[in-house]
């Protein structure tokens, strides 16, 4: 009758390519020099997309957003390993995945703006919109990757979220279903290490998020999530795990908020800037610049070019989404429900006619 | 015409539902091989299998979460919280996201969702099982809030219910589960929602509830009728969101008088809205106030006490004959 | 006097509160260095360190089950939730725990507890910061909620409810916070909780509201004397819970017209529970039906349409013209 | 930019003493026979309780129990290794420890009888009383611990919970405040591997209870539940760290529930009799009347006369339960608020008036 040991666990941390652009060709997952391009445009045209979103608010033409600058090569690299059957089930800070899953960047600017129709999809962009209560989201991911393997369809769900979110009990709620029902499910975690004010440790105890997966008897791995290439093969390889029946997985995306919170925020209130200034030597974009031109895949010419194309993208949505017609007040009774109720058409009537005397 | 009791006739109403809808999912706590705490799903994981009659992990804000996923993702799922008193920490789920996906979207994704429970008292058991928190519900935009009083009413109002393309909340009175029995057809049929129901006409006096207090109030009604001679109309509202106030506004122009029966602490419950409504719509036709009555603002009490604060007929008899002489 | 904006006054009544009183702490999410995402709590911390201003993990069923437990040890927590929108989480731990100790243990232990977040429309904010669902904590047994109206009733009533042995919900208008200056006496006072205010004495007819809204029957009240004459009373409810009926049922005793005015959407929302009791209590007295001017039963739609969901000055004069011409 | 291993776990289990009552003496924690006899009349005092119930219940006499007979290693040991100016915080199912923490047998009679007034704590007994919804106590007894450690006091909480309410998000918040607090906190587990009809492996796919702390970042163990000396031990170790500003920690009880969940259900309709009957051979009160006997502590005479003194107590306990004058219907008002506001007072007034004219 001694003490045995049950179980024992490790949490391991992996990292393809660092600051300079060096990789570990062990580890590279394989991508064509075409699809590299291709994440380096979603890159760069999320970063410009971000630094644009934040000049309309100062301005007054735009609500207010999260950035994400500094975290496309987490959110980016993992939209980026998702098939067109997959859902993603994403929460309030990944720009970059709605541009990578074919959201439409002008219903994207007129859904920050303030107007409900912006959460409208392309059809057949298997995506939900953005999901403002923290942690409340992943648990949709696991309902809709159990329909799916219900249906008997090879697919899987991105689900992504902040640390801060861990803390909701929601999260421990779709972390266990998820492994009790083995929903298709990858939950990544963007670990930026603030939620607003609150520092990492402050927010828990565990020394990585990566390590909660335990709890639920799920595989959990921490990256460097400045690091788009150990983002992108680690969360496909989860990906193609759970499309073949093999369970959900934890992936925590190791990386930095550099910006504030959100436009309405300050953070210099409450956090040294020189911790920033280390991270912003950690830029993901910077790094995956140096790895393609180290092997030839970039020039300054088409580097210039690249960030050319994406400014000129942005500005054509801006100049589109200003050119929408703002809602009509009927827009608020028209998707209540199926089928508009007698009380709310009564309310939309006397709406009506009171601003018909108006005019 | 079989007669069944509540349970019966909603475990037959899943049953049906399943067996044409296989898009038609049961969830929750204990709903296998048990068939709910309460046997209203007993039978369906034999014939359904664990893959449509899901035990799940014990967590309700889980349940209800998961469900609005499995809804989005093309399922019917029907969610059993295990008694109403339980269901507050799938609140937030229920509020934030249920009743708000098509209206975030524009339509785009949508939650045909129905979460039924056991509500109420008067079934002797501990604390937080014999709750009435309708009104809480009812108060969400972009809920259904529907309440059976009989079985009939049940198979046909969870059968609405389960096609219906949007969120329902589905209260069973507990109470009633075994205690009555009526004829309930073997085929499918469906009640709408959102439509009241005149089960007694009358020109006197308008009595007006839901759930286990229907009885209540035809109980009333036909002791008022037989000891004062009474025309007593009776209405149970079968649906509180959307409210049916074309039903109890045009039964109140003809008699001129209402009392509102309702289990839940009076302050801020539904029957001040019932109440609220005629004030606006009626006023020029109400002979008397419309009174409410209701449970205290108490916590429900535990066994010993909980018969004082249950609506009894009594005290609606006596409420209606205050209401007439006044 | 120095003139006060809401959150200074409120920032002020949390100092002065610590300062006087030991057991009290301040937790919630970002209410330390970052002073509240509305900096509210602005200088707590730097005054009263980390041990009696604390910032939480993310969790706000966690904050409010926590801040239970500190109160039933002896402290007296006032927890901060970000936005009414994101109470849900905690309603659970609101209404199975922190209303009922008391009456769970006979009095033996219990939850001198103050849950205070900003709420309502008008910020031009994310969906689910613009939330108003005072009702639903209305209805519940063991809580009060409380909603103030300007800086000045601010600082007397969040002294109130710190100092309440009973656990209760601090509704902040966000709109207000920075909108209006009023004097504060520097020195601590205290508002009564449970008593309604009459702002303005007046004959023809009582305008009723609560937290934001009050600003905007006082200002329909001063144009409807200016254009028309009418002579109104104005009543800031202040408490919803317990509700104060004597003041109102005073008020419209002798006014006989009333209009309730609230942002949450109409249905089931309190503006009904004022109009039932007035129904219940003053029918003789009243020459026009109680009319309710509200919020649609809609979520409340993002920024770009959301004024046409505010209560206005001219729909409030609208439905007093109407009243009074009834 | 290699896989680093982050940090590794192993979960212990612990057993003391075996089902002939022999013990691991380096394990053993130390108390003296007096202790062991009061542990063992305790143990077997919840016993006859529970049978009781049964009884009373099957009569009529008792509303809905929740069993815990074979649960008394767990709970009793448990609650037996607290000071007085220790806290604890039970669920439901813990009637043994509400015994050992001095709890009027009759009150708590009262209590499941339906009145409020068995709820009442003799004075100086740190105890809140049953809590009904699962999952949602422990983070009372983290707030209460965060409070005794602000005004300085060097005592501890114990909180007891099943496997299921591991399930609930509010467990997850409360270890994770805990955590992130250094609450004075043991949580107990007492899992008895069903939830009602619902079995270990569909509430959970971690192998065990207690791996679940380590995504808090906090001390997790699993002990033998029905090894009475185990529980009391680890339950002792994880208190006095606790006390000591050493933070909070897990200990799940490995047990079983061999009785129905409670007298209204009927486990028949859900598992198989034969994993219970192996069950039964692991008493826990059978196990420690072995070591007892070995040890020449405990006697046949001995013991007999503890199980007619047990008897005697619930048999005293009933008659002056059953003595008790039912609630008056003011009770239903008295204690809602401190005071009783005006609302309330006029509902009190009707009420009163109502039953005066009906008698
Ligand atoms: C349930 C809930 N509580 C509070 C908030 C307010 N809020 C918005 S974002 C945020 C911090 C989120 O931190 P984290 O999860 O780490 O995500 P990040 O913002 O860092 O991407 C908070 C507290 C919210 N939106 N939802
Ligand atoms: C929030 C909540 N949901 C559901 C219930 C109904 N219920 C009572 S006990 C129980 C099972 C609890 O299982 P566990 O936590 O393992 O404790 P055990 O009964 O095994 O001691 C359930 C589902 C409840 N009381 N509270
Ligand atoms: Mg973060
Ligand atoms: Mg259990």
């Amino acid at each position: 009758m001694p003490v045995t040991t049950l179980v024992t666990y490790s949490v391991d941390r992996i990292e393809v390519m660092d600051t300079a652009g060096e990789v570990d060709a062990a580890l590279m997952p394989d991508l064509s020099p075409e699809k590299i391009r291709a994440l380096y445009d979603l890159m760069v045209l999320t970063r410009r997309f971000d630094e644009r979103m934040l000049k309309l608010q100062r301005q007054g033409r735009m609500g207010t957003f999260a950035r994400v600058a500094g975290q496309e090569g987490a959110h980016v690299g993992a939209a980026f390993a998702l098939r067109d059957d997959d859902w993603m089930v994403p929460s309030f800070r990944e720009a970059g995945a709605f541009l990578a899953r074919g959201m439409d960047m002008m219903r994207f600017l007129q859904y920050w703006a303030g107007d409900e129709r912006g959460n409208v999809f392309p059809e057949g962009v298997r995506m939900l919109p953005a999901s403002i209560p923290v942690g409340t989201h992943m648990l949709h991911a696991v309902g809709l990757g159990w329909a799916m393997r219900h249906r008997g369809e090879q697919a899987a769900v991105l689900t992504v979220f902040g640390e801060g979110a861990t803390s909701e009990g929601d999260f421990s709620e779709a972390m266990n279903f998820a492994a009790v029902f083995q929903a298709p499910v990858v939950f990544l975690c963007q670990n930026n290490q603030w939620a607003i004010s609150v520092p990492y440790h402050k927010q828990t105890q565990a020394c990585s998020v990566a390590q909660k997966a335990v709890a639920y008897g799920m595989p959990g791995v921490q990256v460097d999530g400045n690091d788009v290439f150990a983002v992108y093969g680690t969360v496909r390889e989860a990906l193609d795990r759970a499309r073949g029946g093999g369970g959900p997985s934890l992936v925590e995306a190791h990386t930095y908020r550099v910006t504030d919170h959100t436009t309405a925020d300050d953070a210099r209130r409450y956090r040294d800037e020189a911790e920033v200034v280390t991270w912003r030597e950690r830029d993901p974009i910077a790094r995956l610049t140096a790895y393609m031109k180290t092997q030839g895949h970039l020039d300054e010419a088409a580097e210039q070019a690249a960030w050319a194309k994406a400014d000129a993208t942005v500005a054509e949505a801006v100049t589109a989404f200003e050119a929408l017609d703002p809602p009509g007040p009927e827009e608020i009774f028209a998707h209540v429900f199926a089928e508009i109720t007698p009380p709310l058409a009564e309310q939309r009537a006397r709406l009506l006619a009171r601003l018909q005397e108006g005019s | 015409m079989a007669r069944l009791n509540m349970v019966e006739a909603i475990d037959q109403a899943l049953t049906q539902e399943m067996e044409r809808d296989p898009t038609v999912v049961v969830l929750g706590e204990d709903v296998g091989k048990d068939g709910g705490v309460f046997r209203v799903t007993d039978g369906l994981v034999e014939r359904y299998g664990e893959s449509r009659v899901i035990d799940t992990p014990l967590a309700e804000s889980g349940i209800v979460g998961f469900a609005i996923g499995m809804a989005i993702g093309g399922l019917r799922p029907v969610a059993e919280i295990q008694f109403s008193g339980f269901v507050y920490p799938a609140y937030d789920q229920l509020i934030s996201h249920a009743a708000r996906f098509r209206n975030r979207t524009r339509g785009q994704r949508t939650v045909p969702l129905v979460v039924r429970m056991p509500y109420g008292g008067g079934i002797r058991a501990l604390e937080h099982h014999s709750e009435s928190m309708e009104a809480v519900f009812a108060h969400i935009p972009g809920l259904k809030v529907v309440i059976p009083s009989d079985p009939y009413e049940a198979k046909g109002l969870l059968t609405a219910a389960i096609r219906d393309p949007d969120p329902v909340v589905f209260f069973e009175p507990a109470r009633v589960y075994r205690a009555i029995k009526t004829e309930v057809p073997e085929e499918q049929y469906t009640i709408p929602l959102g439509k009241a129901h005149v089960v007694r006409g009358g020109a006197d006096v308008t009595l007006i509830s839901w759930g286990a207090h229907v009885r209540t109030i035809r109980e009333a009604a036909e002791r008022l009728s037989a000891d004062r001679g009474y025309d007593v109309e009776v209405i149970d509202l079968r649906t509180l969101s959307p409210f049916d106030s074309e039903t109890v506004t045009r039964s109140v122009a003809k008699t001129g008088r209402a009392v509102v029966v309702q289990e839940a602490p009076i302050s801020g419950g539904f029957a001040s809205e019932v109440s609220a409504q005629l004030m606006e719509r009626e006023i020029l036709h109400l002979r008397a106030p419309v009174k409410r009555v209701a449970g205290f603002d108490t916590v429900p009490p535990l066994s010993k006490l909980e018969d004082y604060y249950q609506p009894s007929v009594d005290r609606v008899v006596d409420e209606v004959i205050a209401t007439m002489e006044f």
